[in-house]
């Protein structure tokens, strides 16, 4: 069952793997430098696990470590995002040329 | 075995996490296409807002007051940092952002990582050991090695690449040793203090990985931490048994790693290349230009040629970005059109120095991206053309790459410039661009020089072109 | 809770699935090239090979008597089926073949189903009913809806639609109730009498789903019965737990929608209307011919203009499939090649009665693949061709469909013939084509029609080139 | 835990039903027929569940069964590959025309 589990997890991963190469393989050079960002905004998945350490009730300096990490994230993922949006923002559409 | 417990938060969450993965990759897929981009990120962001509201669910969360600190201080800082960059913040600045946005991503990573460790009494399962293992030191060697790259950009150190002999030896045998150490925790848990040693380890290869890269280079780089972040996040999945985190981590790594070969190939380099070459800033000047002579062009003889065009195509290069003269070229561009003459942007694949940075930049000038042609869509059509405007460009545009094999950039494709009927070159002088190298195109007979700084010779340009 | 059990049994079965899972994927992935096609389906098969291997590891499995007697059971059938398709069995009977084929695996599914629900002594958990309760619905279903197909196709029983009042709704609420069985058993388990009602059901479903299309528009439900067929698959995974029936299922269920919603796209149908339009086969004759005149042209004559003309494109079409003439075309177009005229095969989308027909008709006589060219692709060159020949080609050349709002195609991308020099058509008489409707290109002053089944002409025709 | 499993169950279908659509929309028309029948050999995976019921040790009916759905299985699998290569074999390369 542990087993099962844990390759359970590698098919996940491997199948995130595929489908990541897949959709990255189709951004245009056009959007290269927005998809860095973005892609730079996801890391701050890291939120998730950060949290559950700020929030559990294992004491004081996992409170502590997970605060930090939960600050550090956010600033990935707000900082990521923010940018990301505003360099998109500033693609025109052809014809809203203007 | 798979009867489903009555445990409807555990189902809650997963729903969240689950809805969270799917909308992760329709974020990223949205990226293929300029006019739905946008829409894409706002599903990233919903992603991300879904998965901290499934976290924040978990039975494990007994008080909020550490996460809502951690929550404050970290949304205002990446206001902070976020908000000025592409206001008054060239985005040339981008990698750096990018690398330092990632130093605290990965910081994240390796405290949760550190944490967890701890909070198995140091005595994690086979399984865990490892995966945690793997989080922190891709966690550590992120954190470092973004930092040394943002180091370098922002020129804190020399952006030179720092070598010395026997150096990837050292890096492998240090690489090796720390794997070793994982291994050897794996088999004997229980000892806080390899742990930490092998956390420094990765830290300091971090350092070392980073040091003999060229400034030009870093791009690569970063991108390729981008990956290490997110395969860490992804071992933070497997620790804690968590499919978001594996999910994303996943979709990181794959674009990560994709981009940094993408970006290789543009400048036709191999990947170890980059990682071992320390091409990036040295001056390799294979042929040099003896008893070659350039002809410069006064504003107004360029302002009329220009005016008079029927067909113009601009090739922007680094040093457009470094001038940041942008809206000067677009509102040159406008006054061309006005006088009849067509005009368009021929955009390298590695033109700047990170990818996709000519079109970023132009689009900031609000060009509409169907005026940015992709090098194959355009290179054909410089014979039919009257005037080829090189700004800032010079590798991109070095025909030593098509004709040179001494050369350092040889094989790489370029843009045809010197198929153009005429060509004005702008560039400040006779500098090289970032592989080094000496360029023909500027002493071929076609070629006129404008020396002078992008945005000045362009100001004067438009003014020129206004009163004609 | 991750701690790996010592099972390493388990751990090398996983390992061989997962292995088999990746590999089914790479082998999809070849079929995006020509030329890695083949290297792909070796993939696959080495996946499905992997795929028994594990499965045999399997610590359930006690004797191996009943195994080796399927085995060689299936093996001898399927490849007595198999073998001659393709050999003397016309590809026209392509679809047929999957249909079979298709039952076949529907079988099996459906059997471990009812197996899997006595074993758990017909009181599995909920979410194990569940899965259950889809694979045989969904396998029951498939294998009737594809005997069904399969009759049509050969015509067991008539190919026409069969329709009849309230059809649609009546079979809505079958549907429903079949559900509706399953929520029933998922909340009161244990009552094989109600599963076996459920199966029936589901049957039925499956008859009464295929009878109101036509045979020619059976492809489209085909691939949708391999989806339904894909998904019974991943949930008998879901039940087994098994990732590997998952993944191959999924990936199944995926091409099998995907590809049917590209033939109807190409047909410009919707969805809904091939599945409840009961189209396929009706004789909706809108514009009629009165007082048009149709041009005749002898072999001879043919024969000349096709040996001097400069660029000849051979639009092929089902008719050319029925004749089984696609090597006499492959021996024209050389001869006229040998006389110096460039021959290419405009292929669309849907000519023939199966995705992608016309190509595998015609790489059947050996055309390099590079000649036949896609609809998009040559339909700006025919206004520059000399003599399109159409061969047994009706609907996919019928201008109606750009014009005549009134028409059933309407709409429907197709080969731009009425534009080239000259047009050629080969068909045995005025009969109509799939779509049962007139074609005005018949009666175009342009076109000449060469009347008689495409073998017997292309003989003729061939003889005649080889005398001039 | 089993929701967790059930849920893991779920990941891996969605994640394999993006690659599967995105692989498959990659396959140009010219080897949509070749695409179908080998779609449906695939479907023949069904095999894996019935080696388990005819190899098992649940007596006669299960075996039989078993068995049954093993052959079926076979001959799907078998045909469906046999026939998917003929058809590829003959896609000749420019070229290696004649
Ligand atoms: N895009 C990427 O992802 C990426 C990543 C890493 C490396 N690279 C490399 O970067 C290079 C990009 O080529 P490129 O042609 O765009 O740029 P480049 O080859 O680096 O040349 C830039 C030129 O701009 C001129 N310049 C600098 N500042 C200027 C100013 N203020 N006004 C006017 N001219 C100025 C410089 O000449 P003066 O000094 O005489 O003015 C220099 O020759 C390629 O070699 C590529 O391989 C690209
Ligand atoms: N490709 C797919 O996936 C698919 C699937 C389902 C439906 N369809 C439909 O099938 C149709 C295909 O169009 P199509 O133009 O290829 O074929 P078509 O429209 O069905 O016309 C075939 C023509 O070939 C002629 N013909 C039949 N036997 C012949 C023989 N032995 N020698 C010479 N001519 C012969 C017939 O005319 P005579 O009787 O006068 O000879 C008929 O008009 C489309 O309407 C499409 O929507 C396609």
């Amino acid at each position: 069952m542990a087993t099962l589990t844990a390759f359970m997890q590698v098919y996940v991963f491997v199948l995130a793997g595929f489908v990541g190469f897949q959709v990255v393989s189709k951004v245009p050079a056009l959007l290269h430098t927005p998809l860095m960002s973005a892609a730079n905004a996801i890391t701050g998945i890291s939120l998730v696990g950060s949290l559950v350490a700020a929030g559990s009730g294992r004491g004081f300096t996992s409170n502590l470590l997970g605060s930090i990490a939960v600050a550090c994230a956010t600033i990935n993922v707000v900082g990521g995002f923010l940018i990301t949006d505003r360099m998109l923002k500033m693609f025109k559409r052809p014809g809203a040329d203007k | 075995m798979t009867e489903p417990s009555g445990d409807v938060r555990e189902a809650l969450i997963q729903t969240a996490y689950l809805a969270s993965s799917v909308l992760f990759i329709l974020g990223l897929r949205g990226l293929s296409d300029p006019a739905k981009a946008r829409n894409g990120m706002r599903q990233a962001m919903l992603a991300m807002l879904l998965a901290v509201i499934g976290t924040l669910m978990h039975h494990d969360i007994v008080r909020f007051d550490w996460i809502i600190a951690g929550l404050a201080v970290g949304s205002v800082i990446g206001v902070v940092i976020g908000l000025p960059l592409g206001v008054d913040i060239p985005m040339t600045a981008m990698p750096q952002f990018v690398a330092i946005s990632h130093l605290f991503g990965a910081v994240a990573a390796t405290l949760v990582g550190v944490d967890e460790y701890f909070a198995r009494a140091t005595r994690p399962s086979t399984f865990v050991m490892t995966a945690l293992g793997f989080e922190v030191i891709l966690g550590a060697l992120t954190v470092t090695g973004s930092f040394m790259a943002f180091a370098k950009l922002q020129e804190l150190i020399g952006g030179k690449p720092i070598t010395y002999p026997g150096q990837n030896y050292g890096n492998i045998t240090l690489f090796l040793l720390t794997v070793g150490l994982l291994v050897y925790q794996v088999l004997v848990p229980g000892q806080p203090v390899l742990f930490f040693l092998m956390l420094g380890l990765a830290a300091l290869i971090g350092v070392l990985m980073v040091l003999p890269i060229g400034g030009a280079d870093m791009p690569v780089v970063i991108s390729l931490l981008n990956a290490y972040a997110g395969l860490s996040a992804s071992a933070m999945g497997f620790a804690l048994n968590n499919n978001l985190l594996i999910v994303a981590g996943a979709l990181d790594g794959a674009s990560g790693f994709l981009l940094s070969v993408l970006m290789c190939k543009a400048m036709n380099r191999s990947f170890s290349n980059v990682l071992f070459g320390a091409f990036g800033g040295t001056v390799a000047s294979s042929k040099s230009a003896e008893g070659l002579t350039v002809r410069e062009v006064s504003i107004e003889d360029a302002a009329v040629r220009l005016a008079y065009a029927g067909s113009v195509i601009v090739v922007p290069g680094y040093g457009l970005a470094v001038a940041r003269a942008q809206h000067l070229i677009r509102e040159m561009a406008d006054l061309i059109e006005k006088k009849g003459g067509q005009v368009r942007y021929a955009v390298h694949p590695v033109a700047g120095r990170m990818p996709g940075h000519m079109n970023v930049l132009l689009a900031e000038a609000e060009v509409p991206y169907d005026k940015l042609c992709d090098m194959d869509e355009i290179n054909a059509d410089f014979d039919r053309t009257d005037v080829a405007l090189v700004v800032g460009a010079n590798d991109v545009v070095n025909p030593a790459a098509r004709s040179d094999p001494s050369s350092p950039i040889f094989g790489m494709p370029i843009l045809n410039v010197d198929h153009a009927k005429s060509i004005i070159v702008m560039k400040r002088g006779m500098g090289a661009g970032f592989a080094g190298i000496e360029n023909e195109l500027f002493f071929d007979p076609k070629t006129s020089m404008l020396f002078g700084d992008a945005k000045a010779s362009l100001a004067k340009l438009v003014a020129e072109l206004k009163t004609l």
